[in-house]
Order: C-alpha cells, then structure tokens, then sequence
C-alpha cells in the first residue's frame, strides 16, 4: 500500500487543481459537470483495461508492447468483418476474443519455451498486428455508422444516477475486470504464484510452481484485455483507422501502471495503484483541454513531466524512509 | 498487365494514409483500367522521411510518370526536382509551385476553407463562438483550410498567406474562435475534444471538424451528450456518418474536394504526357477539380454518386 | 552419537545410473545413490563434482539424461517437483531461493499453500508457519517481507520451508555456510531430532569436521562420477578426503607464523551506515593475518564494504601505510592499496559471463592503459599468463568464460585480480566460502604467501578452524562494535564465542 | 563473432533475393543501379547511426526510448531557429550539439543516481521532447527551403566514385561513427569497463570501476548520435513535422541492434552486428517498394515477422550448438 500513497496524493492535487482552475476560473461548473465526469470515467474505464492487462505481464517482469495493435486489430477487424463483410455479430465477437487469446499464448510460448526477450517478442507483434491489419483492411476506414446501437450501449450507454450524471456503462467494465484481476492476484494461489515467479523465477520454478504456465496465463490475459479495450474504443468512437488506431496506447498503458506502483523489474504491483496511475493521466489530458487548450500541442511534455516527477517523488520518498529506518 | 517487362508503371503518392486517399485511390483504378495502365497507389505513413524514400525508390524502379501530394512543398522543391529530372511529375491536392512539376491538379483549400466558413455562418446567422478540430496543423492544406474558415467568419480580405496561430481566442465581430485542437489522427483523442470542448464551453455555438474523421467524431460527443442540434455542425469531407448528418440534419453541410477526380485525372494527365500530349496542361498549370458545399438538398445525389464511385 | 540400525532397512530412495550433462559439461555419469530411513548421509566431492546436480534431480527441479528414481521400491517420474514434494523429498538449495517480495509465510508455503479451490487459507499458513520457524528457532512474524530479513534469518526461513513439508527425505545442499556457529549448533540439533523419528537425511558439507560428526553414511563423487563409499565406522578426515581429491590433504592447516612488520592499515572510529551508533578501530601490520570473527550480521562485511569505499563509512579516519584514505567508491580504495575479496563472489567478485582474462585483467586496466585510454594488450596478456601460473587457476584457457569455472578456481580468479594491483592490504570476506578443501588449502597457502611478501590480511570467516589455524591474531565484533582482540596465544574456540555473542572474556578483559 | 554468423546470412538472403527478383523480374538493374544502391547506403547509414547509440545504452543493461523525440527535436529545432529565426548556423549548430548532450546527461544521471529504470527515464524523455518540440514550433512544419546547400551536402552528397556510383557522405560519418565507437568498445579501457558493468554491475565497481559515469556516457554518447542522425536527417529530407518526425525510429534501432546481437540483458553487442541488423531493416523496406509496392502497408508485418524468425532462428541455433557439444 505504501507504494500507493504517492500517486493518490498526486492525483488528488491534480484533481484539486484541474476543478479549481477550470470551475473558479469559468465561475461555471466545468470541470465537476456530470457530463465531465462521466466522460473522464468512461476514459478512465477504457484505458484503465489496457492498464490492468498489462501491469500482469509488468508483475512477472516481462512487457507488452503489442498492446496498441492489438487494440488496432480487433477494433478495426469487428465493424470491418461485421459490417463490411456482414458477419454475423456473435462470430465476430467470439473471433474478437479467441484471436487475442491466441496472440497472449503466442507471446507466452515465445517467451518462456524458447526464452525469447518479452520487449522483442511484442515489439514484432506491434509490428506485425499493425501491419496485418492495415493489409486487410487495405487501410480502409471501419465503423458502425448508425447501426449496433445496443452493442455500442457497453461503450457509451449509462446508468442513470442523478440528474445529469450516470455511471459509464464500461465503468462497471473495468471494475468487473479490476475486482477479477485484484482478487486472483491476492486472494488465490495463482496470483501469488505469479507474484513470486516476478520476483523470483528459481525460487517459484523450485517451489514446484509451473512458472512458464503462469507466465503464459499473464500474457493472455493481457492480451485479452488488450482485445476488450480496443473493442469498447471502437465501440465508443464508431471508427477506427488501422493506420493508427490504438498508435501509442501500450506505452500510456505502461505508464499508468508504473506510475501505479509497478516495478518493471516484476514482483510488484496493485491493481489499484494502476487505476490510480490511468486516471491521473486521464484528468491531466483533461486538465489541458479546459485549463489551456492552447497548449494543447504540449500534452505529451506536460504527462512526461508528470511521470517522471511522480517517480522521482517516489524514489526520493523511499529513499527518505529507509534513512529513517537506519537513524533510528 | 503486370509490371513486368517493358510496360510503362505510373504511380500516384499521397501525402499519408487516409480514407479521403482511399477514394483518390478508387479514381486512380478506374481511370488505370479505362486506359489500361499500370498504376501504383502508394500512401507513406511515416510522413515526409518515408515520403522521400518511397519516391526515390520509384525512380528505382523507372516509373515512368508520378503524381505527388507533397507533404511540404516549400521544402521538397529539390526532391520534386529530382523526381520531375527522371520522371514526369505532377502534383496532386497540395501544390509544389516551385518546383518542375508539369501541372497540380487539386483545389485551392484557402478557398474552400471560406466555403466552410460560409456554412457555419448559414448554421449561426446571429454569430457565435465555434471551435475548429483537425488532425494536424502542419501541412499546407490543412493550414490553408483552417485560415480559410478563419477569415471568412472574420469577414477578412482573401489572403491565403495569412495565418493566426493556433493558441488564444481570435475575436470577430460576430464569431469568435475559441481555439483550434488538434488530435494526430488519434480517434478517440478527436472525440475526447469534442467532449471537453463541450465541457469547457457550454454555449458553444457551432463545431466545425476539417478532417475527414472530425464530423463523425463531433457527432458521437454530441450524441452521448444529448446535445445533438443543439450545437451545429460544419463539416469537411464525406464521411458516411457526415452524410448521414446532413441527410437527418444535424450537420449543417460539409465542403467536399473531389479526391476521386484528383485520382481519375491524375491518371489521364499522366497518361497524355507520357504520349507527349501537353495539350493537358493549362496556360497556369491548374487543373481546377473545385470544392463543392454539400447540403441537404444536394447530399442524397451526391451519396448516390459516390457509393457508385466506390462500387457500392 | 549412538550406534543406529541404518542400512539394515530397505533404502527409502535410490537414484541409479543417473547422467546429466550440461553445454561442455558432463555433470553426472552412471551415479548411484541410496539413502535409508533413519540416517544422515553424507554427500561429499570437491566443487564442480555434480554434488548439486545430483539433489536436484532428485528434488524434481532438473531432469536427467538418464537414470531412475526410486521411492520405497517404487519408480517415479524424474523432473518434477511436485511428485518429488508427493514423495516427501524436499531439498535446501545451496543458493537461496526465496521470494523477497513476500512475507515469511507465503514463501514457506511457495507451492503447496493451503487452500480451497485455490482460495489461499491465510489463517493456516500464519499458524503453520509459526510452528515450523520455532522447530529452527527463528522468532519472527510470518507476515514480515522476506527482502527485510538478513541472509542468517533468510538460511533459517529456507530451512523451515524445507521443514513444513513433513519431509521423509529432507536434503540439505550447504545449509552451514551462511550461518555461524550458534545456528549450525541448532540446525543439528533438527537434524538429530529428524533422524530419530525415521526422516532420511542427505547432507553436503565442505566442512568435514562436521561432516565427521554428523553423518552415518558418506558418498563420494569426483568429477561426476561415485568415487567410493564410507560406512560410519569408516569415516576420518584422510579417508575422506583422499576419495574426493585422490591425495593427502594435511588435516588442519597450520600458519607458520613470520614476524609483522610496520602498521600498513589503520582504522580509527570509522563509523558504517549499518552501525552508527559506534566507531571501529583496528589496525593490521604488514606480513600479519588478523582474522575478524563474529556472529552472522556482527557488521563484519559492513566493516570491510566500508574500508573499501562500496558504502563509504559516514566518518572516522582510514590509513593505509600512513596515508589517509578517503574512500567514496572503491576506486579510491583501490588506488590506496586495498584490495576487497567481497563475500558474495559470484555477484561481486568476478564477471561471470567474461572470460578469465578479461576478469584478471579487469582492476589493472586503467594503470596499464597506454597513450590516454587505449588497452594495453601486451601487459594483459602477461597478467593473464603469470596469475594462471602463479596460481594454478584450472582453466582450459584463458577464454573460458568464469562461470564454467568450479568455486575454489573462481576464487583464485578474484585475488589473482587483486594480485596485479599488488595491494598492501588485503580485506578478504569469507575467502574460503563453499570451497572444496583442496582449494581451500591453496587458499591458505595463498595467504600466508601474501602476508610474507609484506601485504597485511584481513580475513573474515565463519568457520572457527579455520580462524584458529590461521590468523595471527583475532578481532572479534559483536552487533557492530569490536568486542575484543585475541593474540594467537590468547586463542581459544570458548573465547571467541563467548565474545561474539556478547560475553566478556573472562579470564582478562584485555591483553 | 558466432553472434553475427546468423543475421549476415539472413542479410545476405534477402539481399540477394531482393536482387533477383527486382532485377531479374524486370530485365534491368533496378535494385542494383547505381542510384539505389545510393540510396540504401544512405538510408542505412542515418538510421545506423542511431542503431550505433542506442546499443551502447542496450550494452550497459538499460534501453533508450527518446531517441525518435530526440530526432525530432533536432530535426525540426535546427530549420526551426535557423530559417524561422534567422539564428546564426553556428549558433544552431552549437545547440544540436549541446542540447543532446544535455538530455544524455540527464538520463545518465536520473538512471544511476535516483536508481530510476532506464525504461521509464526515457519514455519520459521520449513524451517530453516530442511536447516540447511540438509546443514551441506551435506543430509547424520546418525546412531549408532553397537554403543551406553546402551544409546539406553531409547528407545528401556523394563522393563520385564510378559511372553513376558514389560514395554518400552519410555514409563516411557512420564510418567514422563505427570507427570511434569500434575502437571504443574493443580497443579502450572504458570500453571494457561498459561490457563489464553490463554483465555485472556490482562486480565491476567491485573492482573499482565507477560504474556510475561509465553509464551516463554510454547516455551522453546516444543521445548525442540520435541528434546527428536528427540532423542528417532533417538535412536530407530538407522538412520535418514535429508530430511524426522521428516517430518509432527508437524502435526500428532497438530492433536494429538486437538483430545485431546485442542482449537486452546487456553486457553483449558489437558495432558490426549493429550494422548488419540496420541493413537488413532497410533492405526489407526496400524491397517491398521495388518488388511488392502494392503490398507497401504490410511493411511493418514483414519486418516484425522478419525480426522474429531471426530471434527464433538465432535461439534455435544456439540450442542446436548447445545439444551437439553437450554431446560431444
Ligand atoms: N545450469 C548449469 N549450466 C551449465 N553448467 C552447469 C549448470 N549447473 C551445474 N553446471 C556444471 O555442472 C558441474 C557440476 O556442478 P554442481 O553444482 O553440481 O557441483 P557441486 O558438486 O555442487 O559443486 P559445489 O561444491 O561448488 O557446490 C559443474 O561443472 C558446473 O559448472
Ligand atoms: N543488503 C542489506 N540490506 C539491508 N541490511 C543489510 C544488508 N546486508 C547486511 N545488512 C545488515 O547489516 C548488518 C551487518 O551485516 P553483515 O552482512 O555486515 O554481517 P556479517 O558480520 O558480515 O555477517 P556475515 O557473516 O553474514 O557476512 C546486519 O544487521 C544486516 O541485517
Ligand atoms: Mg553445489
Ligand atoms: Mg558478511
């Protein structure tokens, strides 16, 4: 927990800060408009999956950066399959998750049967899932258009809560998925299991553990999640590009869970601390579209520096603590 | 024919990938197989670098005639040189008029950024504030097409070298411009905003999406945001779901080039000179495929039209 | 030790014709090994002769090449873990092998948590826990993080992992040579209460004194393969010793003791980031061998870590041959005259993906260097040549990588590092840890060499006889301060003890 | 050398093939004319150089993600002051030097004194470069124009060797590059102290290497290459868009030098095999646009699947050498 009080107390400053000078400033409310919130909840969900999945890998000391494309690929192949193609939805469907199911277990098999390095093995898998959905799709465009409106209800619909504000529906989404994910990860032996082989490999393989299927389940899992979040993107915003859709995504992810608490040298991480790491991310691009919009063109400087000051905060912190613990 | 043996290879470049290229591309294959050539369509998307080597590599491959979109012609004239010295070059969409090219085949987007301009003053005949989405403000169209809307609602002389930088309010009389954003193609960054836009700025009068994929994306914000007609639309391009818009009138119309002509006509340009037929070649060296306001009396026809084009 | 019926029983495990080789390496050929209810076996064999190899084929953890296992007479399938732990078989691994980031009680259960449905039961790991760390005498929370423990308290955590199985074979790979004397006194005394309630023990030492008194039965393996067998009755330290090596080794090493010369270290109230709460003070002569004892976490390592600039001491004074060394990174440690042989000789002391070259040469680049920065390859090559001579590195060349090298050789590879730098104080942690006696005596010999070319040593050690056979004298430190300093005269195994472990020395409090 | 063995064939394979079926097919000398053999030697020797610094970095154990923001920030920052604000050209100069060196610095110091992972240190970098590089150009493209002749010549001048041949001046400088950084590694002190380090960090400063500055050079030194090849670019391709300026180059050197040999582990890596990985990178390029130019969107798909079956053939070799001398 301790690894967590960081980013909370940061982001609640952004926070604070985000509401104070966009509502003061206006005299209006912007920032807490329940239209505001609901859509940074509803961001917060979607990248918050991507998150999620990818801390798991982070855990067991490998990455993902495939993530985008994956996201790419299943949100460009469900309208274009089912739309362009008329494919029955429920085939489609299944196909949008046996197919990153397929790609998590190609990645896992790579990377402990033949002991490949997990930054190679998904960064051809950026390449390749971007590449083979762009020669498919022969670059073009997909989306819904107007049809799939009940589909499209799990990206975009609501529960209504009070006037003007609703809960995202892909809200209950991702705290289905974080509620899954944080309980395997600390209440059953397959989460701690997964935990040791992170921080130790021998020691887990030595205990008797499978290590590789666990790793292996680690790199699903991602995957899926990858698969589920492009889906409710495409979903959301109704088209998708395969030249770029998803561009980048995996190294927000990445971001978010280390700024959660995720050492990329594997053995820690909480889910919490990942959804904490997403929405400080996701207000501070909110942050710049209400407070300066003119700046927005420097979103990327302002969330680097963020990042990097949260995990020199961190450093620094730690650092002052086991000083402590030595002085006394 | 294949491009095998002596058969003359064309090729048409854009300036990245885009579904506004895809209709161009569709233009490029019906004209290639009315005149029975080979033409290659090929879309960098690793901007100007990727541009660079894609074109060198067809003077590799001896292409006879290349038609460009430079991405950057300011700055491209040697390369377009180079490409003009070893091939017959033409420049589509964005011109390069300092270069060697034979001819630019494209709109003027100054002007059909004030086309734009004037269907947001259609949609906001008392004035207002409107704020304008695009992907990137870097290339020469784009840049032309923001200025273009700018001065029109401003009411300013035509000056297409203008250019209001994209930070701050520009106050008009009537509009005002809240500002400009910009999302790299990223669609759900577009949407996200739109979304903030509408938080920020509740009284927003009309929203104007100069990107192919911008209307669309106003349009899912402003559904989930029930503000739909509330807050008018101006738009770019054909996009089904702009279409869509114009036909239930919740857009108030949309400028749309002609990239299927600039594809088409690219091809029989290239064709004639390759024959060494310059009869092609206007006195001012362009070939004007101009812009066209589409409202909702026009769009119905001009869907039909495209879905034709398109093979629909 | 009373006389015991082992052997008369069926075997409970028997391993036969087992072979494993690695890349370049044939680890294992044709052995044999049996071990009875009831009796502690003795695995011995000099570094490198497949002692490890072989427990961890029995434990699952590696397969075979070839050979079977046998459980009760009954076959069973190698290269699993789990059906190794079904049979009982848990093993202690000469590397420790815990998961830091968890706490005491999940790692003693890493595998084989109590659980429903793969819900972990916390509550039975917590009491489960509990019991089996006082069996070894550790009075820890099972909920503390294993990363916060000290590598003492780490060993004991492993040993009662190995505990909670309920093992019928419980073997034990080097368990002694992270912990002092106090704790192995404990670990018999479980080992003694195991062997009488029928558990199978198998035990690897390179300490033959305990050996000796330990086990029933020995084992030898040389080179990978059974070298010979000793019944108890059979078992002297000759005997042993000529199975594994095939010669005589002198039984305890005595120094012959040369006259110090001038002080060439002098610490005065140096203060280390682990104790400041007291300064340390000594001081080592040119040709003499102080040996520095102490319990397990005494602050020993610290101490040396801290003369050599690897954590500079937060204040105090450090001289070497009267000038003052400020030590802020071992560099400056290094250009002063001292050179550290660090405890953990596989992370620290050598490079081990380098060849033996690259590794002998590595301290002395920068003084060899010529024209500015560029290698001087000439003067490499002679260090490389003279240390593989001078110490008799056994090497199949000097491209060898060091990991292929056996423990004893690896050891050579770090002071003969040291060597070209010509160091006038050697600080040497643990130099003999998990070293085979052969090498060890070439160690011995190698130190008392040094000290007679005018270097001053000092040495830290765990191991007693060794202290007693070697040192000229004897500092001893007890929770980071120096408890006291023994001249050899003055030495006896009682004295050290008492003053490691916070006694004064009785009969007079200082010399 | 075993290392390299592998990707020399694979480079020699699609090398040859690209020649016959560019050539052959077509009756001319397509792939081989002198023109394009300009060309690929150009385009290998910009991103080479890159590939260059970045496996310094790779050697040391860390991974340098900024290098594409730092190719922007150079590529568009020295047009930018020079043409935009009529900055003296030595003054620009100066700055493409320095600034880089800076930003090397600055990782250097961030990884080994704050113990920061380098993963993180340069994702940071490559977000905040890229924001800032964006912001204060306002996204404006930036270029020469019709200026700056001589000074372009570094990069796309040619020494004339034969009928239509000649030497590209980019490649001289990736000569002297690999020179200096081959001597470097092989024939220095330092060099060795940065293979040592990279395979064991405590064991070299052990033995009283200051393990600390030899890493921050290894920074210094790749960022300042990543802005040489920041500006050889911008002078050869005479424009640069601060959005995608640059973007996924860090990748295309990662790939580079892992291809090369190098081990993400560290420790392992040398200049040639680092040659060799570019080359074959940008003679796959080539030939999808000489050969299969309507295949052209599934570049990335060919080099990902290119770049694994080397990984995977590479593995499986050693394992093949591993089990014969096993044998033995
Ligand atoms: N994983 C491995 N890969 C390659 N070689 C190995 C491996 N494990 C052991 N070896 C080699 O096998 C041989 C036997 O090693 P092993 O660890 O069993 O010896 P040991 O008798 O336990 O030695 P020590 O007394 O030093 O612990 C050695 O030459 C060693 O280098
Ligand atoms: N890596 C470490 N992190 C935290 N504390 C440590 C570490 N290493 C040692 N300590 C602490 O420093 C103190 C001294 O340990 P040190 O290892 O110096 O003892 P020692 O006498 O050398 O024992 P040993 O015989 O095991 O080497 C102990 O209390 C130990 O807990
Ligand atoms: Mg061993
Ligand atoms: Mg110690």
């Amino acid at each position: 927990m301790k690894r967590i009080i960081g980013i909370a107390v940061l982001l609640l400053v952004v926070y604070l800060a985000t509401w104070i000078m966009a509502d003061a400033f206006s005299g209006r409310a912007v920032f807490m408009s329940g239209y505001n919130q609901e859509n940074l909840l509803r961001r917060i969900a979607l990248y918050g999956i991507l998150g999620i999945g990818v801390s798991l890998v982070i855990i067991t000391g490998g990455i993902d950066l495939s993530l985008g494309s994956v996201v790419c690929l299943v949100g460009v192949g469900v309208p274009w399959l089912a739309v362009g193609h008329g494919w029955p939805m429920p085939v489609v469907l299944l196909l949008a998750v046996v197919l990153p199911l397929a790609i998590g277990l190609g990645h896992g098999l790579l990377v402990t049967r033949l002991r490949l390095q997990p930054f190679i093995v998904t960064l051809c898998g950026l390449l390749i899932y971007r590449g083979a959905t762009r020669g498919f799709t022969q670059d073009q465009t997909a989306g819904f258009g107007n049809g799939f409106k009940g589909l499209r209800w799990l990206a975009n619909g609501e529960i209504p809560l009070f006037a003007g504000f609703g809960i995202p529906v892909p809200l209950l989404i991702l705290g289905l998925v974080a509620g899954v994910v944080a309980v395997f990860l600390n209440k059953t032996i397959y989460g701690r299991y997964l935990l040791a082989l992170g921080n130790s490999e021998e020691a887990a393989r030595f205990s008797g553990i499978r290590t590789d299927r666990m790793v292996i389940v680690a790199y699903v899992i991602c995957s899926f999640l990858a698969g589920l979040a492009g889906l409710l993107f495409v979903l959301d915003v109704n088209l998708a590009q395969p030249v770029d859709f998803g561009n980048f995504y995996e190294l927000f992810a990445i971001a978010a869970a280390v700024l959660g608490g995720c050492s990329l040298r594997g053995g820690t991480g909480t889910v919490v601390g990942v959804l904490a790491g997403t929405a400080l991310i996701q207000v501070l691009r909110n942050m710049i579209n209400l407070v300066f919009p003119s700046y927005q063109n420097m979103e990327y400087a302002v969330i680097g520096l963020v990042i990097l000051a949260g995990v020199v905060a961190d450093e620094l912190a730690k650092r002052a603590v086991a000083r402590q613990k030595a002085a006394s | 024919q294949k491009s095998g043996g002596g058969a003359r290879q064309f090729a048409f470049v854009t300036n990245g990938v885009d579904p506004f290229w895809t209709l161009a591309e569709q233009g490029v294959k019906a004209a290639a197989a009315e005149n029975q050539m080979d033409v290659k369509v090929l879309m960098p998307a690793g901007g100007a670098v990727e541009q660079k080597s894609m074109l060198e590599d067809l003077l590799t491959r001896g292409t006879t005639g290349i038609a460009v979109s430079p991405i950057d012609a300011a700055n491209q004239v040697d390369l377009l040189n180079e490409v003009a010295g070893r091939s017959i070059l033409i420049t589509h969409d964005s011109d390069a008029p300092a270069s060697n090219r034979e001819v630019f085949i494209g709109v003027n987007n100054y002007d059909a950024g004030r086309m734009c301009g004037q269907l947001v003053k259609e949609a906001l005949p008392q004035g207002g504030a409107v704020m304008i989405f695009i992907g990137r403000l870097e290339q020469d169209n784009s840049r032309l097409r923001r200025q273009g809307v700018i001065d029109e609602l401003l009411d300013r002389s035509h000056d297409p070298s203008r250019f209001d930088p994209p930070g701050g309010e520009i106050k008009g009389e009537r509009y005002t411009v809240l500002g400009t954003l910009t999302d790299n193609f990223d669609r759900a960054l577009a949407k996200a905003n739109v979304e903030d836009t509408l938080s920020r700025f509740p009284d927003v009068g009309c929203l104007i999406g100069l990107f192919a994929y911008n209307p669309p994306a106003i349009l899912e914000a402003l559904e989930q945001a029930g503000k739909m007609g509330k807050v008018k639309v101006a738009a770019f391009d054909e996009a089904e779901r702009t279409l869509q818009g114009i036909r239930d009138g919740q857009v108030q119309g949309t400028v749309v080039q002609n990239p299927y002509m600039y594809g088409f006509r690219s091809v029989e340009v290239l064709k004639a000179l390759a024959a060494g037929d310059r009869t092609v070649v206007p006195a001012d060296k362009f070939i004007n495929v101009p812009a066209r306001q589409i409202r909702k009396d026009t769009v119905d026809e001009f869907w039909k039209d495209l879905n034709a084009k398109l093979g629909k | 030790m009373n006389d015991r019926a082992a052997g008369q029983s069926p075997p409970r495990l028997v391993a036969s014709g087992i072979c494993k080789s690695f890349p370049g390496v044939r680890a294992l050929h044709d052995v044999h090994l049996r071990v009875h209810p009831g009796e502690v076996l003795a695995l011995l064999g000099e570094n490198g002769a497949g002692k490890s190899t072989l427990m961890k084929i029995l434990a699952g953890v590696q397969k075979p090449d070839a050979g079977t296992l046998e459980a009760d007479g009954v076959p069973i399938p190698p290269g699993s873990v789990q059906e190794a732990l079904r049979q009982g078989i848990a093993l202690i691994h000469q590397e420790l092998n815990l998961a830091t980031n968890l706490t005491v009680g999940a790692n003693i259960f890493l595998g084989r948590e109590p659980n429903r449905h793969g819900w972990i039961d916390e509550k039975a790991i917590a009491a489960e826990a509990r019991r089996v760390l006082d069996l070894v005498g550790l009075d820890l929370d099972p909920s503390r993080e294993v990363g916060d423990l000290t590598l003492g308290q780490m060993q004991l955590v492993e040993i009662a992992k190995a505990l909670s199985v309920n093992a019928r074979v419980l073997i034990l790979d080097e368990p002694t040579s992270s912990l002092s004397a106090r704790e192995t006194e404990r670990l018999f005394a479980v080992m003694n209460e195991l062997r009488d309630r029928g558990v199978s023990l198998i035990y690897i030492s390179h300490r033959l004194a305990e050996i000796h008194r330990m086990a029933d039965r020995v084992t030898v393996l040389r080179d990978g393969v059974n070298a010979g067998e000793l019944a108890r009755a059979e078992i002297s330290h000759d005997a042993m010793v000529r199975l594994m090596v095939g010669r005589d080794v002198s039984r305890v090493y005595q120094r012959t003791s040369g006259t110090p010369g001038a002080v060439v270290l002098e610490v005065n109230e140096v203060r280390t980031a682990a104790n400041p709460g007291h300064g340390v003070s000594l001081q080592v002569r040119a040709g003499e061998i102080v040996g520095l004892a102490g319990l397990i976490g005494a602050g020993r390592t610290e101490l040396l870590e801290a003369l050599f600039g690897v954590n500079p001491p937060l204040s105090g004074e450090i001289r070497v041959e009267g000038r003052i060394l400020r030590a802020q990174h071992p560099r400056d440690a290094v250009l002063g005259g001292l050179a550290l042989v660090p405890e953990d000789r596989k992370k620290q002391g050598v490079v081990l993906a380098e060849s033996v070259r690259r590794n002998l040469s590595l301290a002395s680049l920068e003084r060899d260097r010529v024209r500015g920065f560029l290698l001087n390859e000439a003067a490499e090559s002679g260090i490389t040549e003279r240390m593989i001579r001078e110490l008799r590195i056994k090497t199949p060349g000097e491209e060898q990588p060091v990991r292929f090298l056996s423990g004893g050789n690896q050891q050579k590879v770090v002071i003969g590092k040291w060597l070209a730098m010509s160091p006038r104080v050697f600080l040497l942690d643990e130099p003999t840890r998990g070293i085979d006696v052969g090498a060890k005596q070439e160690i011995y010999q190698l130190m008392e060499k040094l000290a007679a070319s005018g270097a001053g040593i000092l040495f830290v050690s765990s191991e007693l006889e060794e202290i007693l056979g070697l040192a000229d004298r004897v500092l001893v430190m007890h929770e980071g301060k120096l408890a006291g300093d023994l001249r050899r005269d003055e030495l006896t195994e009682e004295r050290i003890m008492t003053l490691a472990t916070g006694g004064q020395a009785r009969d007079r409090s200082t010399h």
